[in-house]
């Protein structure tokens, strides 16, 4: 029990380190957003700190958080429908390589054809809704979920699997606290890759099917060659991307991967 | 009263290599049986077969027993779950209710001779003798009514050997489970069982079955060494097993 | 034509767009070969792009969309209007004979794919001049590319669409039976309620400050030289088309279709003035942040 | 020997089989395709045969093949560009959770901001050249590479290198022969991502910089509303793609996985 | 002569649980020392710090070898190469000709007893032992004149252990190699050891050093059982190795 207790205090202490780390780089990406600024001017790349004023009086303003409210739940939406589908399709295609034969190429033309060439098609579909946004996020972010969850059950430690059927794991118990436990690894990193994905592509596709949200403002700001503006609502986004992530998969991810610290604790090389 | 196994007429292949062919074993409630034979002639193979993990190409497989457990030839511990978590998993599925499973556990490895301030540590930090010991209190967490032993003891230093096989005598002595029981110890297999069955070097069936004298329980140290040298020296059965050359001969 | 100094090299950029075959042809018939050594025309396609090169100075000549030109100006980024070049390339398309006029779109399916572009202003303040801008559904589409797919289609009843891009949906439509046409002239209706003529003067030439202090001297041949052109190529479509398909990419008859309706003219930037305000002014009470805030004052207009 | 070659003729004889798998998911593809053009008519989703047509028609013209090759330089050349930045990164955060650490936020940050908002500041960098091209698929490719390349190496089995170390391998040969084979697993289908996302975005950015190359064909198709035109170029580079990932990934990532199908040959369960 | 290795005063801890303490330890150029100590007491870490796996804490190890090798106590195979490929990725770093290389692989194949259909199986085809023979055969490969032995020989049959022992007794005999040899089987260690080095119950140091009577060659079966009674019934150095319930005394 203190045990347990110590290995969660631990992991916050190292979540918090790395906040820290974070911070780091943060700093970092500034720095080449000042010098970017120094360089070009306003007009390309405003003052960070301008728009971070910017971003401030977005952020206090009600209408904003509306917008941003209405872009973080498309992209969750998508974020959901893409982790869920290519998670089951991966798992599916991880256990059965005749799947996995069949979803290869579908994999290859769903991934190589330009969203330019979606876009009319979603929108025939879901006419100019959330919809198309996610049918958007849906289309770009399953792939890397797919990948992750096939190469992870895949490569499963089998033994382990035969160990639990000794113990009377049906099929089910042994996907459940064997192999999905063993494809987490892989996955985990995939959805936070997946989840940036989505924040992203709903922002462009709100941009490229009109569809009103952070999208919608920052065509606006783009019309108006507003920069500050524009990027104010980039910022934005990130933030709530962020948020999500680190309120949300990180900390899962954390859990998961705890057993490794032990191996090797607080990062510290052999 | 029927038996707890019955291997009838097995047979298996690994891409068209025949490993095992028309191996008939049977095993009494209650009884150990310990199956020796040279490394690669199929013992795991066999072992896996009767615990319904691998589908024989051929024969039938009849279990006689309720619930059955396993101490594969590696510990095939989960990675990701401690000492006493990993013990707990096969407490998952035993119909055993949630609160009374730590007890379990702690009894367990206690059987095990696992030290309290192990079994929080994950796998990774533990020694090799004591992962094993891991899987044999997994195993025996569950109270199985049979238990596929697979060389269990070969990680554990003489006095931890000597305890393990004690826990296995008593339970035979008192009918707890049956066991086959795999080894290449052949001091371990005559001190343990009731049977010996040695596997042809092949696995072209059980070349012969050897019943020892006595109860296990009580046969002494002096005995064992006997009935080894005689095995080893006399026995035809034990020829292969005694020398590397003569699994040359076609 | 003043004696003017000549530039080394002229650059001139231009839109994907109806003021871009004025452009072409004046490269192409060599009116600007005496007020620059090397004479060359570019195509941008995105804002993007011009806002990249106006910044990093590749671009300092282009036909810019004055609202743009506006917004940089008053943004305190020195750029000019030279002349309007087109007075309006938007129509209302619809099928034949279902738009009689644009007070029948109440209750119809409207596509407008520029927000937040003069197109969009203009027309929302149409509907509202006809009190039907609360019975228009309005499709929100990401390009005109893709308004017109609709359009012809059948999934919706009209498009706001500029040239080329109508002629080219007429010329498919036509292909393949569906007719199409220019339902409602959007230069018409917007004359009617500024009282300034069917003018909306949607882009013209810009040049940057640093082409102002550098070549001041050759704005004003090149809008006469532009104004040759512009007759040039009302008086012969063919050629002119001709002539721009390459740097437009899109093919000759496509372009030769659609330059009578491109209302391309070179009016001195201070002359199209009045009608520019009318514009900007409609501009400015929607939003003012899309003109930068204020229109912009006499300094705009370079000639 | 004999067992190698019986080995490489089962690998070929997948491969071929899988072939078929995928011309069974084609033919799938297609028959969707069929349905939606049947539903939409020819403005939405030209007949499939119309397209095939003016797609063979563009691929015996050597102007178009031009096109094509430039864009597939492009691609491949972004692409090198991001395996190699995204595996390197990705090798050091794996092995230095301190650099993971730094790397995380700025991934994010990196994955979430839209295109749009990259695509000036390359342009201003680099023009409207291959370069902007290449720069915005690095952007959009290194993270999925990276990703997967730090989770290889994060969870490589250390008592390999090891057992290494013992037999007199440097700190490079463990790398090289262990640790390297070991992130290949997840490596190879997050390369084949990589490259998909590769042709896709050099499609998109040459439409938003105007670049040229098959992007730019396929603008001045969608500008002429000349839809089988432009689906015929999209299909152009999306076989483009297919024959670059199965000429040159796939057998790699086969020689990597032979010894998976030694303990489950021909993909047989159990 | 210097000593082909010396261990002085070593100690680690693994986050702050202090593990090994002052072990202090010599081994001859030919010699072959068995290391026994009770299961978790710290022989495989000490192993590894010795070979230079592991930075101690304190302490020195001096390696007087030129070329080492080691058997882990898992097989540590690469599951991706076949067993002729794991044997030969020794020989990768150990300067011989390419050429060369196969005749080396299939002579130490040859020693560890395996056949050569086996050499083209990748480890998951492969039973216990034959990767275990592996992981034997990769060492020898290389001809090292120092050999890390981490309980070598449990998963393999009697004939086989024998066998291998005969290796290593006849390799000392010709002094080709050194060995640290760890293993629970007290009879294994009294056959191939000129000494028995004794782990404390919790690595506190060697808890004693036994020189065996004569050459490891020399030592028949008698002997060697007689040894190991003597050791187990009277000497107290092997009470807890014998008896668990000694270890639980403060
Ligand atoms: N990586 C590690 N992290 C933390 N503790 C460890 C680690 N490796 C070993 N230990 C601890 O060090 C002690 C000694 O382990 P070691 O493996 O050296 O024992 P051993 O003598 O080889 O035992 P066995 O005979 O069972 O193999 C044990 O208590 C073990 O739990
Ligand atoms: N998954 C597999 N695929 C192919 N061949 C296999 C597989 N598992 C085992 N074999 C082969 O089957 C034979 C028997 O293996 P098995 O593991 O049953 O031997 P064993 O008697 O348990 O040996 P040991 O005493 O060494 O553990 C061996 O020749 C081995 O190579
Ligand atoms: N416009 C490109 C979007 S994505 O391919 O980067 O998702
Ligand atoms: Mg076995
Ligand atoms: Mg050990």
């Amino acid at each position: 029990m203190t045990r347990i207790l110590a290995d969660r205090a631990a992991r916050l202490l190292d979540f918090l380190w790395s906040g820290w780390a974070g911070l780091a780089a943060l700093a970092l990406l500034f720095a080449c957003w000042q010098a970017g600024h120094e360089t070009w001017g306003d007009f390309i790349l405003p003052d960070p700190l301008a728009t971070l004023g910017a971003t401030w009086s977005l952020a206090i303003s009600s209408e904003s958080r509306g917008l941003l409210l209405l872009t973080a739940q498309r992209a969750l939406a998508g974020f959901t429908l893409a982790a869920f589908s290519g998670a089951v399709i991966g798992i599916i295609a991880g256990y059965a390589p005749a799947v996995m034969r069949l979803a290869r190429p579908l994999l290859t033309v769903v991934l190589g054809v330009p969203p330019i060439a979606w876009i009319v098609l979603t929108m025939m579909w879901f006419g100019t809704s959330g919809a198309t946004v996610a049918a958007t996020i849906l289309i770009s972010a399953t792939p890397v979920v797919f990948v992750a969850a096939a190469e992870g059950i895949a490569s499963r430690d089998r033994g382990l699997g035969t160990m639990a059927e000794v113990f009377r794991y049906g099929a089910l118990g042994r996907f459940w606290f064997i192999d999905l436990r063993q494809a987490a690894a892989p996955l985990f990193p995939a959805l936070a890759l997946a989840l940036g994905t989505s924040f992203k592509v709903a922002v462009m596709a709100e941009m490229l099917a009109n569809a009103g949200g952070v999208g919608g403002a920052l065509a606006r700001a783009r019309a108006m060659l507003d920069v500050p503006q524009a990027l104010a609502w980039v910022v934005l986004a990130v933030i709530a991307l962020v948020v999500v992530e680190y309120g949300l998969i990180r900390p899962m991810q954390a859990e998961i991967e705890g057993w490794r610290r032990a191996a090797q604790p607080w990062g510290v090389k052999k | 009263m029927s038996a707890a196994l019955e291997l009838h007429r097995i047979g298996h292949a690994y891409f068209g290599q025949s490993v095992l062919n028309s191996i008939d074993l049977q095993i009494a409630p209650g009884e150990v049986v310990a199956l020796v034979g040279p490394s690669g002639s199929g013992k795991s193979t066999l072992a896996h077969i009767a615990a319904g993990l691998v589908e024989p190409r051929e024969g039938r497989v009849t279990p006689g027993y309720a619930r059955h457990a396993m101490i594969f030839q590696e510990p095939r511990l989960l990675p990701w779950a401690t000492a006493a978590q990993n013990i707990g998993f096969a407490l998952r599925r035993a119909k055993l209710p949630r609160r009374l499973r730590p007890a379990r556990v702690a009894e367990a490895a206690r059987l095990a001779e696992l030290e309290p301030q192990d079994l929080a540590k994950y796998p990774v930090e533990l020694s090799g003798g004591m992962r094993q010991r891991v899987a044999i209190a997994r195993a025996l967490a569950v109270r199985p009514d049979f238990i596929f032993f697979d060389e269990p003891f070969t990680a554990l230093d003489v006095a931890l050997k000597r305890r393990m096989q004690d826990l296995v005598i008593a339970a035979a002595e008192e009918a707890q489970f049956a066991a086959l029981f795999i080894t290449h110890d052949l001091v371990e297999a005559l001190r343990i069982a009731h049977r010996i069955a040695v596997l042809d070097l092949r696995g072209r069936g059980i070349a012969g079955l050897r019943i020892l004298p006595g109860d296990p329980g009580a046969r002494d140290e002096a005995t064992t060494f006997a009935l080894r040298q005689r095995f080893l020296t006399e026995d035809p059965l034990f020829r292969h097993i005694h020398d590397v050359d003569e699994r040359r001969r076609p | 034509i003043l004696s003017a100094q000549t530039a080394p090299r002229l650059a001139v950029y231009g839109p994907p767009a109806g003021p871009t075959i004025t452009l072409a042809h004046a490269v192409a018939s060599q009116a600007l070969a005496e007020l620059a050594g090397e004479v060359s025309l570019t195509v941008w396609r995105t804002p993007d792009e011009l806002r990249a090169g106006l910044t990093s100075g590749a671009i300092d000549v282009s036909v810019v969309p004055t609202q743009a030109a506006a917004n940089l100006y008053t943004r305190g980024m020195g750029l000019r209007l030279v002349n309007v070049m087109t007075n309006g390339l938007l129509y209302i398309l619809a099928r034949d004979g279902e738009l009689p006029d644009i007070a029948a779109l109440a209750g119809k399916v409207l596509a407008v794919p520029f927000p937040n572009d003069t197109p969009d202003f203009i027309t929302r303040a149409l509907l509202a001049e006809h009190g039907i801008a609360g019975e228009v559904t309005l499709a929100a589409t990401g390009s005109p590319m893709e308004a017109a797919q609709m359009l012809l289609a059948g999934r919706i009843d009209a498009a706001v669409l500029s040239e080329p891009v109508a002629s080219a949906a007429i010329l498919r439509g036509r292909e393949a039976g569906v007719s199409l046409t220019r339902a409602v002239d959007l230069q018409a209706e917007w004359g009617g309620v500024t009282g300034l003529g069917p003018v909306v003067p949607q882009a013209g030439l810009a040049v940057t400050q640093g082409f102002s202090q550098a070549h001041g001297g050759l704005i004003a041949p090149l809008h006469a030289a532009l104004e040759q052109a512009t007759a040039a190529v009302l008086a012969d479509p063919q050629t002119a088309a001709a002539q721009a398909a390459e740097a437009l990419g899109l093919p000759a008859p496509l372009l030769a279709a659609s330059i009578p309706f491109a209302n391309l003219t070179a009016t001195p930037a201070s002359v199209a003035r009045p009608t520019l305000e009318a514009m900007f002014t409609l501009m400015a009470t929607q939003d003012p942040a899309i003109l930068g805030g204020q229109l912009p004052d006499d300094g705009f207009y370079a000639l």
